[in-house]
Order: C-alpha cells, then structure tokens, then sequence
C-alpha cells in the first residue's frame, strides 16, 4: 500500500505540505508563543519590511506570522474535528441501518435524506446563529452537513459486505451478529469512509472560511477565514491581509484533497486486491 | 506618523465637504437626475412617526418630513412643517404654528389635525422614543388649521421637546391612518407625506425608489428627479459600487474605515465627516453591576484606566472619532462639559486598583474572567470587543468573548442580563433625556434594548435625571445635565471610550452634501446632481 | 437412517417478478453420503444450499438434522449446533475474510465451537493443513497470497475444524482449473472416507457430480423432477432436462490415457 | 494450404509485471482452419489472442514477429472479430443492440443508415436472435447471457472478417447454452469460410470444435497438433495431466456404493 | 406523459415525511435560539419598552407554546399559506416568489456552465490518463477546487467590475431601468456572468474531476476493449462509448451536489449583493423569523428534491437499465 502512495509526485507533495501543517499547528505555541491575538505593533505594517514582524500586521497590529500559525492550528482542528464527528456519526447510523433493516433502517434513511437534501450551508448558517459562534458549534455545524456522505457510504458498503461469501462463512461457523458486524465488516466499512473523510477535512476548512466570512466565526481563536473576511474589506489598500492566508488555505485544501486522493486509490486499490 | 495620516483623512474630507456645499450657491440651475444610495439594510417598517431610528428615517425623511430639522445655525433647529414654537411659562404646554400652503402627496391638504392625530394616536402610544418623551402629553387642541397646541399633565421644558422635533416629529396624513390598525397600515410600506420625494417603489433586496414631488411647499425644489436606494449589506460591495460609480453615496460609514484612505485617492469620490452630528454614537462599555466584581468601584476604574483611548482612535475609528469623556459627546454645543473624572491610560494605576480592590493576580497572572458581549452589528464594536480584551489581559483579567448574532446579543444582554461586561453603540440625540439618561437611570424593565440593563441603581444620580425632567429653565437643565455627567463619570455605571462620527463617503458630482447636522436622515429637498 | 431430512421447503424471492426459488422441495441426506443436486442456472440449487445452512429461511417446509428440528434452531443454540453443518463456497477469493491469515481463518472454528484450548491451536492448524494436502508452513500467510486450489483447501480445512457430519459443498470446485478440481475432488473423496461425511454437492457440472455423489436429484424450476442413486439416474434419465444435461457433456472420444 | 498468421518468437510482458505473459511463442495459423487454444488460467492464452488482435493493453512489451500473409495489416473489427468471454461487459449497457451493431457496419463498410440497420437485423437472424427486427431497439440487460453472447458474435462477425477470435466465448454461459453457443460458432465457421481461434479450458470442447489443438503452460506452448493426435497420443506429459484431470461421464467415480 | 407526471407526482408525495423531518427539525432549532423576532425587531428600532415588547410578541404569535406554533404552521402549509414574515412585514408567499428566480437563474447557469464545460474538459482530460493536457487540467481543476468561492467572487468583481469596468459589479440587474423584455435578459445576463463565474468554477473543476475518472474507469472496462475490437474510430470510442458511460456518475453527482450548491449560493448572494434566497435565508436567521427560515428552508429542500427528480429522469433517460424497464421482452 506504501509504494503506490508514495510513488505518486504529487501525493508526496500534498503529504509533505499536510505534514508541514499539521507540525506547525502542533508546535504552534512553541514556534509563535502567546496570544496571537495580542497587538504586537503599529498596525497595517507590509509584509516583509520589519524583520520582527516578517508578514506584518493586521487591523488592530496583530502579528500576521503569528496569527496565521496559529489558524494553522484552528483550521486543522476544526477541519479533523468536524470529519471526526462527521465520520463518526455517519459511521454509526450507517452501519446501524445496513445492519438493521426494516423499519428501523427506514426511519434512518429518511432522516439521513432529511439533512441530504437542505443545503448544508444553509443549515450551518442558521445552527450557528442561533447556537453562537463558537468553535464547537461551528465543528457542529459543519458536521451536520457532511456526515449524510458517510452514513450512506457506510451503509452501502455494509449492505454489500453483509450479502459477502465470507460473511456468509462466518455465519455458518457460528459467529455471532456482532462479531460478524464489529470484527468482520466494520474494518472494511471503515476504509472508503476514510478515503471520503479527507475531502470532508478539505471542505469543513473551506466551509469554515465561509462561515468566517459571514461574521460567522469564533472571535476568541483565529481562524484563516476570519482573517480573510476581515481583511476583505481592505481588498484594495492592503490586500496581502486576506491573500496571505487565502494562500494557506488554498494551499492546505489542495494538499488535503491530493493526499485524499491518493489515499482513496491505495485503499480502495487493496479492497479489489 | 500614523496618527497624522489618519486625521489628514478627516481635513481631506472637510475640504471636499466646503467645495461641496459650496457648489449649489454657484450652480443656480439644477440638472435633476437621479441620485443613487447604498443602503445596508432594509427596515422592516419605514413609518417614522412609528419607529424613530437612523435606519427608517435614512430613507423616510424624504417622503415623511418632522416638525422642525436641526440645523448648524444658532437655535439648532430649521422649521420645517413647524413655522414657529413657543412654550407657556408653566411648561404645561406648546404652541405650534404650522406651515401653510402644504399638501399631502394624495392632494389632501396637511393642516393641524393631522398633528394632533399624529401625536395622540402615534408618536405617544406607539412611537420608540414618544411614548416616554409624550407620557405626559394629555391632549392636542387645534383651535384652526395652521394651529396645534401641545397640553402635558406635567411641567415639560420647551428645551427638551425642540431637541426633541427632528427625530419624534414625524407627521402622518390622518386621512390615511384614521380608523385603521395603524401598525399595519398599508402606507407603512407606501409611505404617504409631505416631504420633497414622494414614494416609487420597493424590490425588497435590491431597491428602494423615490420620486420628485412636483409640488413640494419648498419652492424651486426638490433639485434631484429621483433617488434609489439601492441595497448593499455587504461592505466591501459597496465600496466597489462607488468606486465602479454604480452608486453615488455611502452613508453610515458603509464603506470600511480601513478603505477610507484609499478611496479619498479615486478620483471623483470624496470623504465627509459632517452631517452627523446631532446623530453621534458613543462607543460604551456596558457593565453588569449584579456581577460582584463589578459592583466594585475601583474594578470599574481599572477597566477604565486599562483603555487606551489614543489607539482605539487611531487603530478602529482611524481617526473618524474623538475620545469620549463622559456621557454627552465633546460635538454637542449646549450640553457637554469636559469637567469631568477621567481616567488616562495607566496600566499600573489599573493593577494598583485591582490589587486594592482585594483581587491579587493568580498563578499566570490572572485575577479573574470575565464574559465580554461585543455588539455585533457594527464591525467597529467588534474590533472593540477584539481589543478590550487584550487590554484586559494587559491587567490580569480574562475577558472571554461570547459570540452572538444581533438578536441573541440583545437578548442576552438586555433581557437575560448574561453579560459582565457588553459593548454598545448608543446614540446621544441632541438632547440627554431623549436616549441617554435611560442608560443609567435605575428601574427600567426587563427587555428594553439600549437602557440600563446593567442593573445600575444609585439613588442620587436617579434624582437628578428625575429633576432635569421638569426643570423648564433652560440654562439650569444645561447645569443639571453638566452635574449628570460629572455624577456618571466619577461612579462609572458605563465606560464611555469615543466619540463616533460617521463618514459618507460621496461622489463630487453630488451637490448640497452635509448642509445640516442630521444630514443623511434629512428631507434631501437641497441635494442635486451636478453635470 | 437419515442425517438430514428436509421436508416440503418453500421459497420465494421477494420483487417484482416473485420468481419462486424452490417449489415444495423435499428430500434426505444418510450419513456418509453425498447428495449430488444438479441443474441449470437458475433451477434454485444454490437456494437450497442457503436454506439448509440457515443463511435465507424458507417460507415454509421444515428440515431436521441431526435428530434435532434444525430449521427451528435459534441465536445461541443455533450457533452452536452449526459446528455440525458447515460449507464450502465456490470463489475461494470471497469466502474469507480480505486481511485473513490461513492460520487465522482456521482458529475461528476452532474458538467458536472450542474444539481445543487455546494453547493447541498452531498443532490443529497445523493437523487440519496436513490433512487437506498443504503444507503447514503456509499458516502464517495471508490467504491473499495463496493459489486458488490452495484457497479451497484452507476453506476445506475451516469446514471440517468443528467436526461436521455434513459439508455442504456449493459449486465448490466450479472455479478450479481442470488438475485442481480433479485433486481437491479426489481430497473431498478421501475426508469423507475418513471421516464418515456427508456432503450436498451442489454443481452445475453433471460429469464432476457423478463422479462424488452416491446419488444425484435434478432440480429445474425450483423442483426436484429427478432422484435416484447416480449411475442408474444417468443410465435412464426420465426427464427432459436430464437428457439434455447429459447431452450437453462434451466428451473426448478417446481411451483414458493414465499418468 | 495458405497461411494467414505466423508468430515467431513472440514474447509480451505486461506493464509493470515481472514474468512474462507470453515467452517466445512460435505459431502458424491456416486460413479456413479451426484452431483450438487450451490451458489453464494464467497460461497465457488470452494473451496471444489479444496479441493476435493488436489489443494490449498500452505499454505492454512486445518481442517476436507477427507475419500476416499477403495484402495489407488486418485491422480489428473488419478484419479480425473478437469474442470475449463475458457477454455482459463487451456490449455497452447504454446502447442499443442496433446501434451497437450500425456503429460497427458503418465503420467498416460503405452503407447508408437504413442499409445498415437492413444488415444489422439480418445479422441478429443469422445467430438465431428471435425477433430480430424489434431487437435492434432493445438493450443489452434485456437479453439473456446466451442471446448476449449471440449479439457479441454478430456483432464480431459484421464487417465479415476472415478471422474470429472466440476467447473464452462460452466459459461463462450456462451448460445447456454452451453447447448451442459452440454449435453457433461451428456452423458460421463452416458457412463464411472464416479462421477461428478458439480460447478454452476444456479439452472436451476443444476436441468438438477444432482442427488442431494448442497446448498452452506457464506462458509456453508445450504442445501442437491435429486435435484427435493431441487427445488420443499426447506427447507432452503436461498435456497428458490435463486429459486426467479431465472428467465426463465415462470417468471413474470416486465414491463407491452408498453408505 | 401521463405516466411520467404520476412518477414525479409519486417521488414528491415520497418525500413529504423527509420535509416533515426538516421542517420539526428547523422548528426545534429555531425554538432554542436566543433572541426572537421581537428582539430583532427591537434592535432595528433603536429601543423601546417592556410593554412593546409583549405586545408585538402577542401580535405575532411568539407567545404560544413550540407544539402550538409548530402546528399552527402545519395548519397554514396545508391550507398552502406560507405565513407572514415577521422580519419583512410581508405574506411569505409572495417573498419567495420574488426571491427564488434570481437564486434559480444563478445556480442554473452556474450549472449549466459547470456541467457542461467540466464533463466537455473532464473528456479530454480522460482521454489519455497521464497525458500533458490530463496533468495540466487537472491540476488547474484542483486549484481552482481548492479556492474559496467568496474570494475567487471578491478578485473577480475588483479586477473585472472595478479596475476594467467591463461588467457590473452586484445586483441581479441595472436598477429601475424600466427596461423589458430582450434588454432586460441581456442586462440580467450581464450581471450573472461573475457570480456564475465565481460560483461555477469550483463545480466545474468537481464536475471535471468525476468525468475524469468516470473515463479512467471506462477504460479499465471491458466494453471499451471490445470497442476497440471492433475497430472503431478512437473519437467514437472516446465520445460513444467512454464518455457516455462516465457521464452516468457525473449526473448522480449533479443530484447530490444539488444542495451543495445552493448552499454555495448563499456566500455568492452576498458578495454580489444578488437577492436571491441565500440572502433571504440569511435576513431570516438575522431577524430570528422562524416562518420565513423555515419557509426558505423547505422550498430549498423541495427544490433539491426536484433537482433530484430531474437528475433521477435524466438518468433513467441515460441509462435504459433504469426505471422504464419497457422494451424488448
């Protein structure tokens, strides 16, 4: 499963880039220590004119460098966080209704068509609103338009596996349901799911972003979309305020998706091996 | 350096402003044409007399016209559908001599019942700001048609009303509203009045559209055809819009301040400061006295203390504003005194306080949190909250930010009281017991947007809002409100951080810009098109 | 005596063409016997291989086993008793699961019925891999790595860890190259000599189904039209359908040339 | 006899594989004859008749020479048709058997659409589609696994190629189907003349059907003759191994009386 | 066409317990808000009193319990009422009706553009995998699929509206131009060309990326080989073959973006100041109007269930493995 992933260019390029990130958010508080929020000089300073402040500053003398180090680190947690929970519940209701059947996979389904067919961005916009704009909300928010994906990946993928031969063995040998469902199935469900989680990684940032943009966001943490939507308003006059993290995010999303992509083909690559 | 940059922005704008005013003396002949607006919001009712806010009149007051209009000259007030005012000795009433010679828009001539019809049936019972400012009023007598007498129950000083005119004073046709549910009047959303435009049309979400009222009393005007209002929530939309000339005015500060400076640079396009001033908002920090902390005198003196006014001005209202001393903004020429308590930036004396007060800095140097409720409707009181708390982190205390869309901001603070500190724009409107004095005074019920919710109650300070109520004479209402102020400041019930002007940012080819001080919600019958 | 006794089984696909899989189907299985079933695609072979391993319940019709009412065996007792009754697949690909190791694949029986204690496993594992002809030292590969024929074999080995006394065998060496399917038929014939199985064997395939069964029943349309011991059956068929399967066996007109 | 093909020294390697799938294979083919390739999976067969029919996959290796006699380079579809074994995949799902069949006439040869669609219907006749005129219209998933197969050989067989190439035609149709399959490909055979290669694994099948038989092991030929020499005296002790394995109703049974 | 109106009318009446499942769930959720209309309506005011404040909630029913008002709703739905917005001061009915062409108009032509442009690219990036051209498309797709919308919309209006001038900068036409007819189509059509930019680009780069592989998939099948066997012309195989198959998955994908790209609307409604639903929706949470949201909501998810219907028909229409089952028996 390696060489393939790893023989492909531009998966090693997205990997590097995601592992970069993903360093950076970690370490965060160690490479930008303190509050990224905090003033730290004059404000609008130009990127790369003051050495102590490399990126420059934002509105209020914000140190742009720490600021975007330190979105590094929201956008990554809201991004897994949101795919966690996404996965998860989509995962459980999935397999919970490929295993049951019936009404009880019926009653689910139509709730799983419920949240398909309202636009997730407009649901997010008003669970936000009305819960406030909190981290977790927004994660929340985000999660409940993405995990429907899961859920019926998950439970097309039981429905087969259930119909499978080796199923069907281990029936016969007498293992019990949930065995056959925890041990036999559910590791198989899991890899397309997880294959699938990466471009929800990838949209939960971008819906973030728009979230942000909508004065949507968190005001206690940065995020990059909140930097872009405050910076949007000097488009014009200092534009490197929304483009310099506009660039991590385009760049973080990209980076995402390639690694997606190449791990979608490994794994479902090894499923028809 | 960069404090001077900023305020060459506000000379920059005056400039344009004096060219512009004085275009329409030069350009005898007005070319008409049609003036197009960004609005950034659409009120759900435009009936003035109803709802009395910057929002409604912004584009009613070209349809529907008040009493009197404020004006820069002495007096402070233009008679508008007023001629004259006079209060008797008593303070127990008014006379209004009425303007004659003016119709509705349906034709009907306006005479003094419509007055009377307008102040007993809807600026008293229903109207925001009347139904305190007219609880006494008991009846309006017209003893002929260009005459409206106001009778209160209690002596009511003729100052306080005057101020008062521009923004309580709009008059309805009662022909129109007679008999019906006035709330739900269908000319609530086609406005019939008297003013220089009379109503066009309304695509909700694009436009509103005015017409010229050919037989306006004002002779010779209106000069413009038409006006358009056409809506742009989004505030970097608007800015292109100026700047692709689609639109030909923002008001309200609509185009970010950020921004300002460059596009004072296009060509064509100005920045003007004036035209606000008797609209001015304070920036305020509200405060939760029933937290216990901040019932603390020496807390509120420290949260004071720990504001640096000089770079809220400079890196928010960039330089579009001037600190705030007290309670009535340094603009207003009757009322406001700078003898008051102030509290410069001093983040020693700030700790000092807190360590006095018994709240010694804890492992990390915090001494306490606090929840911080930035209101959400002006990206200036967010950038506060932004800042606030990290001057408050300056001096140990952790502010955390509590997200809320506009409604859940205003329940939470004004109706469930889930704040400790919260972040206001309140507006101070010519006169402090219009919309000021509400702010502090104690026993107001729950659910009132914009009054002390705060749980503030001091009994000396409610005993001067009370006689400043009654007092007739002007110059002693002036001293009373100077004693307000004083009061306010020395116990801190709300910080006062700035002074907050607006900018419009407006076309050259606009003429009759800025000529009063509540210019963008005024009738506009003076504003043309040049070219 | 019987082994197995299944008794007017009913079945009919849900959907919108209902086809009815199996048409009040009876029939007996002795110990030690194998029951040839034959039939085109489609006859409900298959459908009765599933009903008496209890992977799809009939409609109707009852099937003892065993002395015990198999058919109305439930959850853990069910389980339990499936140590008796056990199967082989025809795709030797599918029937294990994708990460399994042959050593892994033959523990589970082992657990499920506790044939021994834990510690004895690797010396069944290695017991059952002798005797269905692969050498032990495959254990600890991954099925994936091994030769079809040598997949079935394992599949062999899970079937007759718990001990069965019936093996039903569904297509099970339809897959298979020629060589394979001659040796591992061969490997089926010597199990059941030693051990006293006995087998469904479910094929398509009327040459390879003479060749184990003591007798055969042809099913066409959800019905057995035919029974009877294999080579007499052969020798006289009565039916349509048979005659015509035995036509369509293709024969090399030669002398068998031994090796 | 005139030759038609000759291969000599033919090797392919697939992309990225590391044994070859086809090693320094030498063949000729006669036109009008029968040719039957056997051997077990993996033995290369299909491969040489992909080769044959220039249809590796890109990047494949290629060594050795393929001959054609006289005149120019036969191109697939008009010169050579191609049968595959799973008649449900060649055919496009979204097409319907007349324009499946227009697509390849009009390609190859000069016709109007309605002369085309004349053709197409006498084609479906000529391998006993019922119906053929309303069949045209209809879809692949609405026919069986046999009248599939019928359509994918009329549709080999359009342009009138002088070789067909029947890989594997009937290993997945049904026993009864594949018998009346190989009697299809005989009689066109017989009728237009044509050469056919025929891929299979059953000796059986390959001695109904063909001239001469190929033997095919781990990407060699072991063995070529006429088909009644390679069945009755087989020289090659692999192909003498397939022969046993081999299993009719003449076989020896491997259960004895019933228990 | 008679058999085709029962299909849809069928699928619709299907998907009236899914609708009862959004509109319960907005309702809850919309319950647990802090601040209600009045609140809203009291902000725009600039204030007012406690007793208003009861007054207005009387006048608009705020005061009744969840379950009342949930099925005093339910009660107006079935007599097909939409309600009365509080935040507008309007019948919800007529809102929508002004509101939904011009969401329609964006989102139709983002995917018709979309659509069209991304399964004509998606072919020939498909049809030699590895290819320069495959590599340069899709990268450039995946670029252009990573780029946040808003901010592709805000380059766009400042290079294109604001610096070249060449195209209006928001709205959804020139306002009170009094213009009909052709010269209004054209003046619509000229201020949809960027939001349909902004919004189309990344579902054309999605749209190019399922084709894509949608192709790559058809290749590995056998019935491209066997095309190939039959000698056909490559473009034929390409076009005919391939890409008909691989346009199957794309059209699923047309129903499931559906939703997706209405709720992409929203952001695109707002940096082009476009009134359309997205900005509606967005009023209706601002001014806490539950019946206009829930309104807004549902025809959003009756018109995704209708995108679903008219992707379900194309496909059926595609693919005649699907639904009529009619033909040769």
């Amino acid at each position: 499963m390696t060489r393939p992933f790893l023989r492909r260019p531009e998966a090693l390029l997205g990997g590097a880039i995601l592992l970069a990130l993903i360093l950076i958010a970690g370490l965060a508080p160690l490479i930008a220590p303190g509050d990224p929020l905090a003033i730290a000089g004059r404000p609008l300073i130009p990127p790369f004119t003051d050495a102590g402040l490399p990126l420059g500053t934002d509105r209020l003398g914000r140190d742009l460098l720490a600021e975007l180090i330190h979105g590094a680190r929201t956008s990554v947690a809201v991004g897994l966080s949101a795919a966690l929970v996404a996965v998860f519940a989509g995962m459980t209701v999935g397999t919970a209704a490929g295993f049951a059947g019936g009404a009880i996979e019926a009653a689910l389904m139509r709730i799983v068509d419920a949240f398909q067919i309202v636009p997730g961005f407009l649901l997010a916009l008003a669970f936000v609103s009305v819960m406030g704009p909190s981290l977790w909300v927004v994660v929340l928010a985000i999660a409940l338009g993405a995990w429907t994906g899961p859920a019926r990946l998950a439970r097309a993928r039981v429905l087969s596996l259930r119909e499978s031969d080796f199923v069907a063995a281990a029936k016969v040998m007498g293992m019990s349901p949930a065995e056959i469902a925890f041990r036999q199935i559910m590791p198989l469900a899991l890899p397309p799911v997880l294959a699938v989680a990466s471009v929800i990684v990838a949209a939960a940032v971008l819906t973030e972003a728009a979230l942000s943009f909508l004065g949507l966001g968190d005001p206690n943490s940065v995020t990059w979309g909140a930097m872009i939507a405050e910076g949007r308003n000097q488009l014009r006059s200092a534009a490197y305020l929304s483009i310099i993290p506009g660039i991590a995010l385009v760049l973080t999303v990209i980076s995402t998706y390639l690694v997606g992509e190449a791990l979608t083909d490994s794994l479902t690559g090894r499923d028809k091996r | 350096m960069f404090a001077t940059i900023s305020r060459r922005g506000v000379l920059t704008g005056t400039a344009a402003l004096l060219a512009s005013t004085a275009l329409p003396r030069l350009a005898l002949a007005q070319g008409g044409g049609r003036l197009i607006v960004a609005a950034d919001s659409e009120p759900r009712q435009l009936n003035p007399a109803i709802v009395a806010s910057n929002g409604v009149f912004f584009i009613s007051s070209k349809v529907i016209e008040p009493l009197a209009e404020a004006s820069y000259d002495a007096g402070g007030l233009k008679p508008l559908l007023a001629t004259g005012w006079e209060g008797s000795e008593d303070g127990l009433s008014i006379t209004f001599a009425l303007r004659e010679g003016v119709s509705w828009h349906d034709g009907t001539p306006f005479t003094s019942a419509d007055v009377a019809f307008s102040a007993m049936e809807v600026w008293k019972p229903l109207q925001n700001i009347g139904r305190s400012l007219f609880a006494n009023l008991e009846t309006v007598e017209t003893p002929d048609p260009l005459t409206a007498i106001f009778r209160f129950s209690k002596p009511t000083p003729l100052q306080l009303i005057a101020n008062a005119l521009p923004v309580v004073s709009s008059v309805l046709p009662k022909h129109v509203y007679e008999g019906s549910d006035i709330a739900e009047n269908p000319a609530n959303r086609a406005l019939i009045g008297t003013g220089p435009f009379k109503w066009g049309d309304y695509r909700p979400g694009e436009y509103y559209l005015l017409t010229r009222n050919d037989s306006y009393w004002g002779e010779g005007l209106p000069h413009l055809d038409d006006i358009v209002f056409r809506v742009l929530p989004d505030r970097a939309a608007a800015a292109s819009s100026l700047e692709a000339g689609e639109v030909h005015l923002a008001a309200f500060s609509s185009v970010p301040l950020a921004d300002l400076d460059r596009i004072a640079k296009v060509p064509g396009l100005s920045v003007v400061t004036r035209g606000y001033e008797a609209l001015t908002y304070q920036l305020t920090v509200e405060i939760n006295h029933r937290t216990g902390i901040l019932s603390d005198l020496k807390v509120r003196q420290a949260i004071a203390h720990a504001i640096d006014k000089d770079f809220v001005l400079d890196t928010i209202f960039l330089g579009y504003a001037e600190k705030a001393t007290g309670p009535v903004p340094a603009n207003d020429p009757t009322f406001y005194t700078p003898d008051v308590t102030t509290y410069p930036f001093d983040i020693a004396a700030a700790k000092d306080l807190l360590d006095e007060a018994g709240y010694r800095e804890g492992p990390g140097g915090t001494r306490f949190s606090l929840r911080l409720l930035p209101a959400p409707y002006f990206a200036e009181t967010r950038q506060f909250g932004d800042y606030l708390r990290q001057a408050l982190a300056a001096i140990g205390i952790d502010a955390q930010i509590v997200p809320h869309d506009a409604a859940g901001h205003i329940k939470a603070v004004y109706t469930d009281h889930a704040f400790d500190l919260a972040i206001a724009p309140t507006v101070f409107r010519a006169d402090p017991a219009i919309s000021t004095t509400i702010l502090v005074r104690s026993g107001q019920p729950d659910g009132v947007p914009f009054s002390n919710q705060g749980g503030y109650a001091n009994p000396d300070l409610d005993a001067l809002i009370d006689e400043a109520l009654v007092t007739l004479d002007p110059g002693k209402r002036v001293a009373l409100y100077k004693d307000f102020q004083r009061m306010v400041t020395a116990d801190l019930p709300l910080i006062n951080v700035a002074d907050w002007s607006f900018t419009s940012v407006v076309a050259d080819s606009v003429t009759g810009v800025a000529t009063n001080p509540r210019w963008v919600v005024s009738n506009w019958a003076e504003t043309g098109l040049s070219e | 005596m019987t082994l197995l006794q299944a008794r007017g089984l009913t079945k009919t696909y849900p959907g919108a063409r209902r086809i009815r899989a199996l048409d009040d189907v009876s029939f007996e299985i002795a110990p030690g016997e194998t029951l040839g079933l034959i039939g085109p695609s489609g006859c409900g072979k298959s459908t009765i291989a599933r009903v008496l391993t209890r992977l799809t319940e009939p409609d109707a019709g009852t099937i003892q086993f065993d002395g015990q009412d198999w058919g109305g065996l439930k959850g853990r007792t069910l389980r339990r008793a499936r140590g008796a009754m056990q199967m082989v697949f025809q795709d030797p690909g599918a029937a294990f699961h994708p990460r399994a190791t042959v050593s892994g694949a033959l523990c589970e029986p082992l657990r499920l019925h506790a044939i021994a204690p834990r510690s004895d496993w690797p010396d069944h594992v290695e017991r059952l891999l002798t005797q269905v002809g692969l050498s032990p030292e495959l254990a600890p590969r991954p099925l994936s790595a091994l030769s079809g024929g040598q997949r079935q074999r394992v599949a062999i080995a899970r079937a007759i860890a718990p001990r069965p006394k019936l093996i039903v065998l569904d297509e099970a060496v339809s897959a298979l190259d020629a060589s394979v399917r001659a040796r591992v038929l061969d490997l089926l014939a010597q199990l059941q000599r030693e051990m006293g199985l006995a087998y469904l064997f479910v094929s398509h395939d009327l040459a390879v189904t003479r060749a184990l069964s003591h007798r055969i029943a042809v099913m066409e349309a959800g019905r057995i039209v035919e029974t009877g011991p294999a080579e007499a059956l052969l020798a006289a068929p009565r039916t349509e359908i048979l005659r015509r399967l035995i036509a369509a066996v293709p024969t090399i007109h030669t002398e068998k040339v031994s090796s | 006899m005139t030759m038609l093909l000759g291969l000599t020294g033919l090797s392919v390697r697939y992309p990225g594989a590391r044994a070859p799938a086809l090693a320094d294979l030498g063949l000729a083919l006669f036109e009008g004859e029968k040719l039957a390739i056997i051997g077990e999976s993996g033995s290369g067969k299909s491969t040489l008749a992909r080769a044959i029919a220039g249809l590796l996959p890109p990047g494949s290796r290629i060594e050795g020479r393929i001959d054609w006699g006289d005149g120019p380079i036969p191109r697939p579809g008009r010169d050579i048709g191609y049968v595959f074994q799973d008649p449900g995949g060649s055919l496009n799902p979204l097409l319907s058997v007349g324009r499946h069949l227009t697509e390849v006439l009009r390609t190859h040869l000069p016709l109007s659409p309605r002369a085309a669609r004349a053709r197409a219907a006498a084609l479906l006749e000529t391998v006993q589609i019922p119906g053929p005129a309303q069949a045209l219209d209809a879809y692949p998933h609405q026919f069986s696994g046999g009248q599939r197969q019928r359509i994918a050989i009329a549709l080999a067989i359009a342009a009138g190629p002088k070789l067909l190439i029947a890989d594997e035609a009937t290993s997945a149709l049904d026993v009864l189907v594949q018998a009346e399959i190989t009697a299809l490909l005989r009689s066109l055979c017989g009728a237009k003349g044509m050469t056919l290669l025929f891929i299979t694994h059953d000796m059986a099948l390959a001695g109904q059907l063909a001239d001469r038989i190929a033997v095919m092991h781990a990407a060699r030929m072991v063995e070529i003759g006429p088909a009644a020499r390679v069945l009755q005296a087989p020289r090659e002790s692999y192909t003498r191994s397939l022969l046993a394995a081999h299993l009719d109703l003449a076989s020896p049974r491997l259960v004895g009386e019933p228990p | 066409m008679a058999r085709l109106g029962r299909v849809v009318l069928v699928r619709l009446a299907g998907s009236l317990p899914v609708l009862l499942i959004v509109l319960v769930g907005v309702f809850v959720l919309l319950d647990s808000a802090g601040g209600d209309a009045v609140d809203a309506y009291l902000l725009s005011m600039g204030g007012g009193d406690a007793q208003m404040a009861a007054e207005l909630r009387a006048r608009y029913g705020l005061d009744g319990s969840v379950l009342n008002r949930l099925l005093f709703t339910l009660g107006q739905y079935a007599r097909g009422d939409l309600g009365w917005s509080i935040a507008l001061n309007r019948p919800i009915g007529p809102v929508i009706a002004e509101r939904l062409p011009n969401t329609l108009w964006l989102m139709g032509s983002a995917t018709a553009l979309s659509f069209l442009l991304g399964s004509a690219l998606g072919v020939l990036a498909g049809r030699r995998p590895g290819s320069v051209l495959d590599r340069v498309l899709s990268g450039g797709s995946l670029f252009l699929y990573s780029i946040p919308s808003f901010w592709l919309g805000l380059v766009l209006a400042v290079v294109f509206a604001v610096q070249l001038r060449w195209l209006p900068v928001s709205g959804i036409e020139t306002i009170a131009s009094g213009k009909a007819g052709l010269a209004r189509a054209a003046d619509i059509a000229r201020h949809l060309v960027l939001p349909v930019a902004a919004l189309g680009m990344i579902y054309l780069a999605l749209f190019l990326r399922i084709m894509r592989s949608g192709m790559a998939e058809a290749w590995g099948q056998d019935f491209t080989l066997a095309a190939r066997a039959r000698g056909l012309p490559d473009w034929r195989i390409t076009l005919n073959h391939a890409a008909r198959n691989a346009l199957l998955p794309l059209v699923t994908m047309l129903g499931l973006q559906s939703a997706a790209m209405l709720g992409g609307s929203v952001v695109i409604e707002s940096v082009f100041a476009i009134p359309g639903f997205g900005r509606l929706a967005q009023e209706a949470v601002a001014g806490r109007d539950a019946p206009l949201l829930l309104a807004v909501i549902l025809t959003s998810a009756l018109m995704v269930v209708i995108a679903n219907l008219l992707v379900d028909l194309a496909y059926g229409w595609l693919d005649p493995r699907v639904g009529s089952g009619a033909g040769h028996d």
